[in-house]
């Protein structure tokens, strides 16, 4: 119990530093790192809350998160990809 | 009990941090990336109230449709926000300041969080609690309410995402003139990135595979139409930003999705006119075998078929219209 | 500390209002509202809220659940705000192909002319 | 032995959870975005399994376990796989590690 409080405290940290970085970038790539890690942060936390709270049969939720959690990089490179790092304005063309 | 208000506190402040860097980010691709942390916070905090179908939600929407909807419009729109001249921030940040104070004023009048005899868990709660699993059959409280009590909302959340359907493919593909249209523009299949493309290959009959567990599962766990239908539409999206659109919609084509669409409001609907041709109300579904418990299972069960199959083809169609829009070079207009 | 999920409730309905109000960008006031959305989300779900209870799906081990209605009008809520969304952004599309800007004030003085 | 395999899944536990810290003030403290990633990417694998692994102990042998397994599987399937993309993305994309004798003024 008290361990498992352990863990997700760290977790909770860590995500801080996450966003910590997500909004310090400086480059998209930096910003996609910090919304992946978070995910997986929040793929552990959500499995030691089910443990925390006795109801570890809610795991699908976890599970989601990991199947489709690096959706969002793909996507980031697919719209993003080559160059758009420094510029991406696309305005006044 | 203390844990759960610890890491309430904890998560409700990461989250209003989160918000509020987003209002000062300039960079739009900044704050579609905290946007994408906010959702997940939101579902972790979900989880930690004991909303779990919702945290599901939360989860397959945040993590999966919402963030690539915001990328494909700003590759589109452009990533940064020009700087304003007009600067109004001041009176409209002492507005929202007293608008604020008089929220606050009216909290202390709120029953306090996490009672048990609030009047918010008095009344109709009660009776979902204590009698659903026996009268409905079901042990997922939050599906009997969804599906069975509260048959008629869902029905009309149902249309409305439906309707929010038609009108995305209207404004973005209706002026396209049909002689010219849909000569698909250069296809961006990701075809240097093998490694993703492999990996996809093994992940999306997982994403599908898991979406029907999800819709099937819906009554036992958490679940139902609408988590499933996001998942299966999010494993067809892979399939097309890895594989290229013209690809997926050899799999899927449009008319079929339109039609797809449609046929899921239609099977809610023609459930609840079963139930009155059965001799009970609107979406009663007691009356539809023998023994009402077995009748409420199988209306659950087409209805969620119904849910499921429309959300999962809106979430496709739209995906396609913003693709086929934006993916295309200059104006929507040509 | 009775009180402190509505506080945050507040707190996040007021930064969303801010950036719907304040910022000319279109899709940033789209995410503004989508924070001023999430609050509403956050203040159902914390009315729903029992201390003690567990997840309202039944089980032999438990007698206090959470409210499950709160949570059937967030989760098509949740569903039907994507599709809302969408819709949204669909016209921002348009706008920006129409007016070759998304910003606010720009479209308002383009239009004038 | 529940003894025992509470000692075991707590270790996995605890030093899972000192792997994420270290990860994390990697991904706070490095210079340059690949070595961020360097410590965000090889932390994870390794804290995701022995945390999942503890909570695989404590849960026992049935269908949570299976879940957990299958948590574990597409993390390591899908963590390693997003960030060799990101890091391939951005070499692609121009930006360069930041070598200690090489001087441009490009680096961030």
């Amino acid at each position: 119990m008290t361990v498992l409080l352990f863990v997700a405290a760290t977790m909770l940290l860590v995500m801080l530093i996450a966003i910590v970085r997500a909004l310090l970038g400086p480059t998209i790539y930096d910003r996609i790192l910090a919304v992946n890690l978070f995910g997986t942060k929040t793929v552990l936390l959500i499995a030691v809350l089910g443990f925390l709270f006795g109801r570890p049969e809610f795991l699908d939720i976890a599970l989601i998160y990991a199947l489709i959690n690096f959706i969002s990089v793909i996507a980031v490179l697919r719209y993003f990809e080559y160059g758009s790092s420094t510029d991406g304005t696309r305005e006044n063309s | 009990m203390i844990v759960t208000q610890a890491l309430d506190v904890v998560l409700l402040l990461l989250l209003v941090m989160t918000a509020v860097a987003i209002a000062r980010v300039k960079d739009l691709f900044a704050t579609v990336m905290l946007s994408g942390i906010y959702g997940l916070l939101s579902a972790s905090f979900f989880v930690l109230m004991d909303a779990v179908d919702v945290a599901f939600t939360e989860a397959s929407v945040g993590a999966g449709i919402f963030p690539l909807l915001m990328l494909a419009v700003l590759s589109f729109v452009g990533r940064y926000e020009a700087d304003s001249k007009r600067r109004v921030a001041l009176p409209v940040f002492l507005l929202t300041l007293v608008s604020g104070a008089v929220l606050l004023l009216a909290t202390t009048q709120m029953p306090a969080f996490g009672g048990e005899d609030t009047p918010a868990q008095q009344h109709v709660a009660v009776r979902y609690i204590e009698d659903s699993p026996q009268e409905i059959g079901i042990p997922n409280m939050v599906t009997s309410v969804l599906a069975s009590y509260r048959g008629f909302d869902t029905l009309g959340e149902v249309l409305v995402i439906f309707t929010a359907t038609i009108g995305v493919v209207v404004v973005l593909l209706g002026v396209v003139q049909p002689g010219k249209a849909r000569s698909l523009p250069a296809d961006e299949d990701m075809a240097d990135h093998k490694v993703l493309r492999i990996v996809g290959k093994m992940l999306i009959p997982l994403i599908l595979l898991f979406a029907l567990y999800v819709q099937f599962h819906g009554d036992y766990g958490p679940g139902g139409g609408f988590q499933a239908g996001v998942i299966f539409a999010t494993g067809i999206i892979l399939y097309a930003m890895l594989f290229g659109l013209s690809n997926a919609q050899r799999v899927l084509p449009m008319p079929l999705l339109r039609g797809l669409t449609a046929l899921g409001v239609m099977i809610y609907g023609s459930v609840g006119v079963a139930g009155l041709l059965a001799g009970g109300n609107f979406l009663d579904y007691s009356v539809l075998a023998s023994d009402p418990v077995s009748g409420q299972h199988l209306g659950i069960l087409l209805i969620e078929l119904g849910v499921g199959v429309t959300v999962a083809s809106s979430m496709v169609l739209i995906f396609y219209a913003f693709s086929l829009t934006t993916s295309s070079d200059g104006s929507v207009e040509r | 500390m009775d009180f402190f999920n509505y506080w945050v409730v507040i707190a996040l309905m007021m930064t969303g209002l801010y950036i719907v109000m304040a910022q000319q960008n279109l899709v940033k006031k789209l995410l503004g509202l989508n924070i001023f959305q999430t609050a509403i989300f956050i203040l159902y779900i914390s009315v729903a809220k029992v201390l003690g209870g567990t997840a309202p799906i039944y089980t032999e081990s438990a007698t206090l659940y959470s409210n499950p209605l709160p949570h059937v009008l967030i989760l098509t809520a949740i569903v039907v705000g994507i599709a809302t969304m969408a819709l949204a952004l669909a016209l921002v599309v348009r706008i920006h192909g129409a007016y070759g800007s998304i910003e606010d004030d720009e479209i308002r003085d383009r239009s004038k002319q | 032995m529940l003894e025992q395999g509470n000692i075991v899944s707590h270790i996995c536990l605890l030093v899972g959870a000192f792997l994420i810290l270290s990860g994390g003030l990697g991904i706070l403290r490095f210079p340059d975005f690949f070595t961020r990633m360097h410590a965000a990417g090889i932390t994870e694998t390794l804290a995701a399994t022995l945390i999942i692994v503890g909570l695989m102990i404590i849960a026992g042998w049935g269908i949570v376990q299976l879940k957990l397994f299958f948590i574990l599987l597409f993390v390591m399937i899908t963590s390693p796989t997003a960030s060799h993309a990101l890091a391939k993305s951005a070499l692609h994309g121009g930006l360069q590690p930041k070598v200690k004798n090489v001087v441009d003024g490009d680096s961030p």
